[in-house]
């Protein structure tokens, strides 16, 4: 199943890229996409532990399970205000 | 527990929004917070802060908040305005609003808010180095890495 | 830090008073605190508030809260206006200002100083009534008693 | 030695009294000067532990030594805001 995977901040700069679309297995969760697509992108990788990650407009933790046609947001920390 | 909530481009105009004010009988207290983009945020001397907001979740996260502050507070109304793009050194980026009966209630409210929008609202800034930095302006501005909040 | 203090009769005009903000460019916070006159001011409902200061010690004892504001935090500038004489329901009484380089302590110093204010700086308050209470009016107008502050 | 009383907020009411000049010996003491005033009105006498009292634009405590001329004020708990 496919999932679009989107990135805001200067995510877009490491990842050169502000939307893809991700092929995953069924079942698979949250965790494992960061982890697929974290690979891809060193930078990525190295700032996993302060990515913060949304499904549509709430966030969701590692063990969320997709589904099909998600939308998901890769981000920094938030810095409104 | 009236709200009101904006994400715009546009200056953000306190005298016009103070004459927009609804304030009951009963309301003894309104507390504002206007947040200013400082010349000197993080370790270099910038022009502006550029935000970025990723919009849709940005509002679905201010009403959530905006729950909670209804179920924790006898708030009357809410009022806030995020200004994105552009917002150039001494001018607001954030205006807040919050009407109350009494004054606790009002400040707790009022801060709650803020400090939650900057643990949970998407929205990002970065500097805008001045002119005479030359080279940086050519490369993708670097991240705001401040941990001081304002 | 600056100091603006005002005790007045006239109307409170926030509008005017934003219009007169000094900013300096390493400002991020501003925080506004607008006290206003509640119909269910004690246990009646009441038409205004007559307000009378001992405005020579109250003076004094301003000077001596922003003293201790200037000690304790990184303020810019306050301003302060107190309105006194009749203040009708739904209008200000007190408008607070506070300019500070972060909003942590434009808020505490927001707070202190309204906190402090009611505790001894020399101003008080009386109902005035509804004209429909007749009687009362003829007589001296009763000690507004109320522990819960704005 | 002579000092000026003044009253302020309810208790001109429970006074009939805006000012007055009280007549004290040498050395008294801001609390021998209230209980002076106090003894002449029942109604300030019960207030007495809620009173407020200053001498000039000072809050002072009961020891204060008072000096002729001292303008004193007496008065309820503020209320502003």
């Amino acid at each position: 199943m496919n999932v679009t995977v989107r990135f805001y901040s200067y995510f877009k700069d490491i990842t050169g890229c502000e939307e893809l679309v991700e092929s995953i297995p069924a079942g698979a969760t949250l965790g494992q996409l960061h982890e697929q697509v974290a690979a891809r992108f060193p930078k990525l990788q190295a700032m996993r532990n302060s990515t913060l990650t949304a499904v549509g407009v709430d966030y969701q933790t590692r063990d969320h399970i997709l589904q099909d046609g998600d939308e998901v947001a890769l981000f920094p920390p938030v810095q409104g205000g | 527990m009236r709200r009101e909530l904006t994400i715009t481009t546009d200056p953000i105009e306190e005298p016009a929004l103070l004459g927009k004010r609804i304030l009951s009988p009963s309301m003894g207290a309104a507390v504002y917070f206007t947040g200013v983009v400082r010349a000197n945020e993080g370790p270099d001397r910038i022009q502006a802060l550029n935000y970025e907001a990723f919009e849709k979740m940005a509002r679905h996260q201010f009403e959530l908040l905006f729950d909670q502050i209804e179920a924790r507070w006898p708030v009357e109304s809410i009022r806030l305005v995020h200004r994105i793009g552009r917002v150039a050194v001494n001018e607001p980026s954030l205006w807040v609003e919050v009407i109350a009966p009494h004054r606790a209630g009002a400040f707790a409210a009022c801060q709650f808010l803020i400090d939650e929008m900057k643990r949970v609202v998407p929205i990002w800034k970065r500097p805008v180095p001045h002119r005479s930095e030359g080279k940086r302006e050519l490369g993708p501005e670097p991240p705001l890495k401040t941990e001081q909040g304002r």
